[in-house]
């Protein structure tokens, strides 16, 4: 018994020295800089960003000039962070009119991008809010949540300046200035920080401003597809009294057979 | 509750050099000492703990975790906030001492993320039950984009007014329809004040709902309904 | 032996104590409603569900591919792993069909086991490492977080996240290795080891963890056996059933994976299946887990051209196969970290599961907790909790 | 040498002793065990004690709902399905119980396989089949006040939990499950909510 | 009860030379005060820092490196500078930061962190203050002001140099560790009053602790008063001086391998008594969340730090005492001594502060090193390893003693300070060797026995380690 309490206390003390001498090894390089024990740190906001291999995954960015609008990536995406809408332009090629990504819902698990038959789809290699890289921020919006526009540094350190002041106090032209960067809807943003949020009532009227704008739209998108709706008809039945007039039988299927 | 937008004697930062410059002192001190509440739920978890590890290192920024909320200066929402969580946060941030911040970490704590949509239990957004200054997108971000947020939120605690009339409340709860907090002009989720016009200014800079001493919300607008 | 005192001659009057969901030792948003006599612990009631995210959900939701990205945040700890086992589980669903049977390439199973073992090492890390961490050490943790950096910065450049991968998918794999992962993993695994034996001398060794650990909640295998545990849980308890060697998939048929179990490694104090042995198995796992992706890397065929060619290859072409799997149900059964992550697939034939359940290692050691947590001491629990290497999103999934 | 047993031969047995199992087989030929509810303690613990079975662990137990299954005879029960494992023969079995959809009620077997408990608190959570004899269904997953069962096929999502509403506004979600009524689209055209469905 | 020659300096000359009540009152509270603030305040304070660094060292890390103390700067220029714009005065703290010099100081205060020490303090004093609901609002308030006077009172005994002793008290060692045990009540406080459960657990935990492990203190201690033969700390410090250029072999800790493994004893003990890992399940932050401080905020919870550092502050400065010599160099005194009386009180302050901050360190390293041990553990520790070799230690020093003077090796050293005679027990070379051979050759033996009956291990553990 007093044996086992004799080796006892050797083991402690044995663990207790091998485990400072460990730590003191451990300091003693660190401190020389050699060694496995070399501070590995990176000193993140003072140092630049080391962002290893090309494949890193940072944040969407779309080439509006080559996509064609397929919705490939809105349908491999397990969140739908996509929105989009697209014209025809004078070569009657699909452009997007319109190319939104929620930002604050995508996982960044790149099946859009594995997606994308054109490449115009592609990841960042910057992180996801790196000033540094991309010399300057990139701006999403809260609530309509969608990577809204991308600004230079200079742009940056203004809009924040402006942001953070009394709005009352602002200039004409400063305040000018800043809800053309800004879009008062969105109330608040991701990725930039220290930006104010606006207050209800012009939330309120831009909302209204937004919802005007959208039924414009709506109602004309509507005549369009009903002036347009009621030619085709028109001209489908004419076709269909021409084929008739060919062929008494007709065809059951339409035409859609194999 | 005075609009602080509106210039007024003794608002007016050369008017009161004393206060004002030991504002930016005290506010120096909180800038570059925040310590961060230990609070993590999911994967975002992981990567707060690989910031605050060795690569990352935000002890150098004077950062340190604490275990209790009542020593955090900053709660870092790491993780996905599931309804049946959201209030167990809220408790957690009313435990936490003034001056308090919270930096939402990840798609998840900003919208419900990839859960947002397809999800039952997923609260979208941290921002529906506690105020939020800093969001970081990213699923989980990189350790540089987390310190690239509190970066920023250093910028804003640099704002902050101990003494003096602060320029903007940093608690104004932001989010869409927080149910709680003190946004008076939100989809009528904050109480029936948001009809009264007269209201609506003062929700740019009114003052925190807390009694300094109290450590409970002074007046909580609605709750769970 | 933990204490001489039992639940039974505890006194009357007991101390209602609510640990979580917010408490560091809980990794996560564990809730225990724990009822104490003093230090001692009467009774311990597991409450969860604070993560539950309805993954199980979306998998009925979403289509065949885009559940992979969910499989990651099932266990973000081991993401490569939890891909691994849904799409091993997707492909023998696909292959219940002769016209829908897929082959994956050689060098993509290859890339999947070295994935899967880097990250089970660095699975086993953060393990050990928050278990020293509840314990009081916190030096060796943060050491596990430099050298899981490391395997982050691998796995960063072979598929560009340091965390939530999506790498592995249906068919194969998404990127091949990138150039020169061979040599980078190598080196890797060389310095690996040498700091691993620092590791162990500063804790593993250590007596008064040791101390801690030994005896504390041991577990017999019948026990361990009934209440389902899974991985090195159930090697701690000296069970000797590993499912990459007794049920392989992939091709760990071809590798002689080596098996440790629980021996009561603690000594004196220490009984087969204690808090001790299953740290120590988590140990040496690792250094299994090391020589698999070296004998992994000596099997790897040379990268062709093509990517969807049978041997050089890293992916197969599913995407037809996928908009109409067989009907029916799957079930399979992988080796993560955590223990078996099993799927049970139920497909109506469509592009999206019909039903996606996910098994995991850690909602059954859960089931234990109650039965463990009498009779210990306050500070046990945090040894108990930590030694089942608990994530919380896969109790709750 | 193995001492393993296939399918067939451990059908055999069982049905031996209930004749009232089926061996059945799924479309992809997956074969399982449809046992009467009636008569699931007593196989469970015929598998677990017979010598040549000795399915020790109870590796898995889910259950899905079958109301949009296209089957053949098309149901709407809710299958329960429970995957044995023996440690010590190395096999495996599919144990299959269908319970009516409306009262779904199945006996437990956490008397048999310890961890069953835990697999049955989530499956009477997730998909609300009530497992008699069971010492503590209780939720596992969802708080206790949560109204309805996530995972069957016909579960309409809530609109709000503990006053918070659900859906973040600006969100759309035009092919998203049904949930119960729709977030109003501005507070002053509040549509009166839909009553809130519940479901069986 | 006599007060230490400076209190007497000072009253006097305060109130003449027959000095009255209230001016020895002041002078005691100067002459105690003012190496508590100086010396013990700013090391405490000072020490967090130490910690941090330390332990990122450690860690592979660099710890708090991009605080400066540009804040202050700017505070000061700010008011030095009140009649100026605000862009002037940024302009003029510019050109200050850019004179030579100014920059490298400032460059060296913010990578030795000491400009986070200051924004940590700052902040702290700006944090709200709380008095949570359901606390005993008085217990609550009261707890941090008493563990920090129990960290502080023991400091009036602990001569900082010769002169620098605000009590000779004639058992001075027995005053240390009875002041240093009034922390516990405010512990105890803390953990009652904070009507938090996580917390009562931390504060009975701490009582627990700290009263048992008072034994193995108290022994310890005894053993320096056996061989020394006095309890006055004072006395205690003047006996190890051996009066030669390497006095350092005079320290009681070289003296007898009983005193080396009291000195030992005292330390660990000492490490238990102020709550620190591996002992610090009061506070074990992933069991009991923060434990009896979990519910303080702000200042109280500065004040709980405070007293924290400042307890190993005195385990350092009383192993210093009482093994290490003290205040005494360890290269001979006469050079000091032969310096102006205020020069040589620095000297000697500056030369106790080195030791005890020595002994932070240690206790920091390890803190960073080792895990935490558990109740049960701790009491075991205490009850059936530590005091059993306390009291072997006791035995086998009055053997020393016994067996020494019977063969004549003790003998009267020189005479040091201003303690004339002191009657040393002052071994010879020979008696001195004899002493640390036998019983070091007999511990060797005993433990090379219990090794080959005991010490097995794993050879999965060994394959683990390396090996070895």
């Amino acid at each position: 018994m007093i044996l086992a309490w004799v080796n006892g206390i050797y083991e402690g003390v044995d663990a207790f020295l091998t485990g400072m001498g460990t730590t003191a090894r451990f300091l003693v390089e660190n401190v020389r800089g050699q060694g496995g024990a070399t501070a590995v740190t990176r000193q993140y906001p003072q140092q630049p960003a080391e962002i290893v291999g090309e494949r890193v995954r940072g944040h969407l960015f779309n080439k509006a000039d080559i996509c064609i609008v397929c919705h490939a990536c809105d349908k491999a995406c397990p969140v739908d962070c996509f929105s989009m809408d697209g014209e025809r332009d004078a070569n009657n090629k699909m452009r997007a009119s319109r190319f939104d990504i929620d930002l604050s819902k995508c996982i960044y698990c790149g099946l859009c991008v594995r997606a994308c038959p054109t490449d115009s789809l592609s990841m960042t290699t910057g992180f996801e809010i790196d000033p540094h890289t991309d010399a300057g921020r990139y701006l999403f919006r809260r609530n309509t949540g969608q990577l809204d526009r991308k600004l230079d540094a200079p742009d940056v350190v203004r809009m924040a300046q402006l942001a953070n002041q009394p709005r009352e106090s602002l200039s004409a032209e400063d305040r000018a200035w800043l809800d053309s960067v800004v879009d008062p809807a969105g109330e608040h943003l991701i990725g930039m920080y220290g930006l104010g949020y606006f207050t209800p009532e012009e939330k309120a009227k831009a909302d209204a401003e937004r919802e005007r704008k959208k039924k414009e739209k709506e109602a004309a998108a509507a005549a369009a597809k009903a002036a347009k709706a009621a030619l085709e008809k028109a001209a489908a039945e004419k076709a269909l009294a021409a084929k008739e007039a060919a062929t008494p039988a007709g065809r059951p299927d339409g035409g859609n057979a194999p | 509750m005075v609009d602080p937008g509106i210039a007024r004697p003794g608002n007016d930062p050369d008017e009161q050099v004393l206060v004002t410059t030991v504002d930016e002192f005290l506010a120096w001190g909180k800038e570059n000492s925040l310590f961060y509440l230990l609070f993590a739920t999911a994967c975002c978890g992981i990567e707060l703990m690989q910031t605050g590890g060795p690569r990352y290192d935000v002890d150098r920024l004077g950062m340190i975790p604490r275990a209790t909320p009542r020593q955090a200066d900053l709660m870092i929402v790491a993780g996905t906030i599931t309804h049946k969580m959201a209030s167990r946060v809220r408790t957690l941030w009313e435990q936490m001492t003034e001056p308090r911040w919270v930096v939402s970490m990840g798609s998840c704590a900003n919208s419900g993320g990839p859960f947002s949509k397809w999800s039952y239990s997923v609260l979208n957004g941290v921002d529906k039950y506690i105020p939020v200054d800093v969001y970081i997108p990213g699923c989980p971000p990189r350790p540089e984009a987390l310190i690239d947020g509190v970066m920023a939120l250093r910028e804003r605690v640099r704002k902050y007014r101990t003494l003096g009339m602060r320029d903007r409340d940093p608690h104004v709860v932001q989010g869409g329809d927080c149910a709680f907090g003190s946004h008076p002009g939100r989809d009528g989720a904050c109480g029936p004040s948001s009809a009264a016009p007269g209201a609506l200014a003062m929700s740019r800079g009114d003052e925190s709902p807390r009694t300094p001493q109290s450590g409970k919300p002074a007046q909580v607008n609605g709750g769970p309904a | 032996m933990s204490t001489d005192v039992t639940v039974e001659t505890l006194g009357g009057e007991r101390m209602k104590l609510n640990m979580g969901p917010h408490h560091p030792a809980t990794h996560g948003v564990l809730r225990l409603m724990v009822e104490t006599d003093g230090e001692i612990v009467a009774k311990a009631v597991p409450d969860h569900g604070f993560l539950h995210r309805s993954i199980e959900k979306i998998g009925e939701c979403v289509e065949w591919p885009m559940f992979v990205p969910y499989t990651d945040r099932i266990d973000y700890v081991c993401a490569m792993n939890a891909n691994l086992a849904y799409c091993v589980a997707v492909e023998k669903l696909l292959n219940t069909d002769p016209a829908t049977a897929v082959q994956v390439p050689l060098r993509a199973e290859c890339i999947r086991i070295i994935v899967a073992e880097l990250n089970r090492i660095s699975s086993h890390l953060v393990a050990v490492g928050a278990m020293s961490m509840d314990l009081g050490a916190y030096t060796p943790f943060l050491h596990g977080i430099a050298q899981r950096e490391t395997v982050n910065d691998i796995f960063e450049k072979l598929c560009g996240q340091r965390l939530t991968y999506n790498f592995v998918t249906i068919g194969g794999v998404a990127f091949d290795l990138h150039k020169g992962a061979e040599a980078e993993i190598t080196a890797f695994l060389d310095a690996f080891e040498k700091e691993m034996i620092r590791f162990n001398k500063l804790i593993t060794a250590n007596t008064i963890f040791r101390d801690r650990c030994a005896g504390v909640a041991a577990i017999s295998a019948a026990d361990a056996v009934a209440y389902g545990l899974v991985g090195p849980n159930l090697r701690g308890s000296g069970v000797d059933w590993d499912i990459r060697r007794d049920e392989p998939y992939g091709i760990y048929d071809r590798l002689a994976v080596r098996v440790p179990v629980g021996q009561g490694f603690a000594g004196r104090n220490g009984r087969v299946g204690d808090c001790y042995d299953r740290f120590v198995v988590r140990l040496l796992e690792i250094n299994e887990s090391v020589r698999l992706v070296r004998e992994a890397l000596k099997m790897l065929p040379a990268p062709v051209e093509k990517k969807t060619d049978a041997t050089g290859g890293y992916q197969a072409d599913v995407a037809k196969q996928l908009r109409k799997p067989p009907k029916g149900e799957v079930r399979v059964r992988t080796e993560a970290p955590r223990g078996e992550m099993g799927y049970v697939i139920v497909s109506d034939g469509s592009k999206t599961p019909y039903r996606v359940r996910c098994r995991t290692g850690s909602f059954t050691a859960c089931s234990i907790f109650q039965k463990l947590m009498r009779g210990i001491f306050m500070a046990d629990i945090v040894t108990v909790i930590g030694s089942f290497d608990i994530v919380v999103p896969e109790i709750d999934r | 040498m193995s001492t393993a047993l296939a399918f067939a031969a451990i059908a055999e047995q069982v049905k031996s002793a209930h004749p009232s199992v089926e061996a059945r087989e799924s479309d992809n030929r997956q074969p399982w065990l449809l046992v009467p509810a009636a008569d699931l303690p007593a196989v469970a613990r015929l598998l677990r004690d017979a010598p040549a079975l000795r399915f020790d662990s109870l590796a898995d137990l889910t259950g899905w709902d079958l109301a949009k299954f296209p089957a053949t005879p098309p149901s709407t029960d809710i299958a329960v399905a429970y995957y044995l494992h023996s440690l010590a023969h190395r096999h495996h079995l599919t144990l299959k119980v269908m319970a009516p959809r409306d009262a779904a009620q199945v006996p437990s077997v956490s008397g048999v396989w310890a961890v069953a408990n835990y697999f049955e608190r989530e499956v009477y959570d997730l998909l609300g089949v009530a497992f008699t004899g069971h010492p503590n269904l209780k939720r596992i997953m969802c708080p206790d006040d949560w109204i309805g069962h996530p995972l069957r096929k016909d579960y309409v999502y809530p609109q709000a939990y503990n006053g918070i509403a659900h859906l973040r506004d600006g969100q759309h979600f035009e092919d998203a499950p049904p949930r119960v009524g729709d977030p109003p689209p501005a507070p002053a055209a509040a549509a009166p909510a839909k009553p809130p469905v519940k479901s069986a | 009860m006599e007060f230490g020659p400076a209190v007497n300096t000072i009253a006097t000359w305060i109130s003449g030379p027959d000095p009255s009540w209230w001016a020895v009152g002041i002078g005691l509270v100067a002459v105690w005060v003012i190496p508590v603030l100086a010396i013990v305040f700013p090391v405490a304070a000072v020490g967090q820092i130490i910690e941090r660094k330390v332990a990122a060292a450690m860690q592979r890390r660099h710890g708090p490196n991009t605080v400066g103390m540009d804040g202050i700067l700017r505070l000061v220029v700010r008011l030095a500078f009140f009649f100026l714009p605000r862009a002037a005065q940024d302009r003029i703290q510019a050109r200050i930061t850019a004179l030579p010099g100014v920059g490298w100081t400032l460059g060296l205060l913010q990578r030795s962190g000491l400009g986070q020490l200051a924004a940590d303090g700052v902040k702290m004093i700006g944090k709200e203050d709380i008095v949570p609901a359901g606390t005993d609002g008085l217990v609550f308030r009261a707890a941090p002001y008493l563990a920090l006077v129990g960290a502080f009172l023991p400091f009036a005994a602990i001569p900082f140099a010769q002169n620098l002793v605000a009590l000779e008290v004639p058992v001075g060692a027995l005053y240390v560790v009875a002041a240093s045990g009034f922390t516990v009540v405010g512990l105890l406080m803390a953990g009652w009053g904070s009507g938090n459960k996580f917390s009562l657990l931390g504060g009975m935990r701490a009582v627990a602790q700290v009263v048992s492990y008072e034994i193995p203190v108290g022994l310890a201690i005894a053993g320096v008063v056996l061989w020394c033969g006095t309890m006055d700390l004072h006395q205690i410090v003047a006996h190890q001086y051996n009066g030669q250029w390497y006095s350092f072999l005079g320290w009681n800790i070289f003296q007898s391998p009983f005193l080396a493994l009291l000195a030992c004893l005292l330390f660990f003990a000492g490490l238990a008594e102020c709550q620190r890992t591996p002992f610090d399940m009061a506070e074990a932050e992933s069991e009991l969340v923060s434990g009896f401080n979990t519910e303080y905020s702000g200042l109280r919870w500065g004040m709980f730090a405070m007293a924290e550092y400042s307890e190993m502050i005195l385990v350092g400065a009383l192993v210093s005492t009482l093994f290490l010599g003290g205040y005494q160099s360890p290269i001979g005194e006469p050079w000091i001594m032969s310096l102006p009386g205020w020069l040589e009180t620095i000297i000697h302050a500056g030369i106790l502060l080195v030791k005890f901050t020595l002994g932070v360190v240690l206790m920091v390293w390890i803190r960073w090193t080792l895990p935490r041990f558990r109740v049960d553990q701790v009491m075991r520790l205490c009850w059936l390893t530590l005091v059993p070799l306390c009291l072997l230690s006791l035995f086998g020093l009055a053997l020393t003693m016994l067996l020494g003077g019977l063969a004549g090796g003790v003998h009267t050293g020189p005479a040091y300070g201003r303690i004339p005679g002191m009657q040393h027990i002052n071994l010879d070379a020979l008696g001195w060797l004899v002493t640390w051979v036998v019983p070091v050759g007999f511990a060797a033996v005993l433990v090379a026995v219990a090794r080959r009956r005991h010490g097995q291990m794993h050879p999965a553990l060994k394959q683990l380690t390396g090996g070895a």
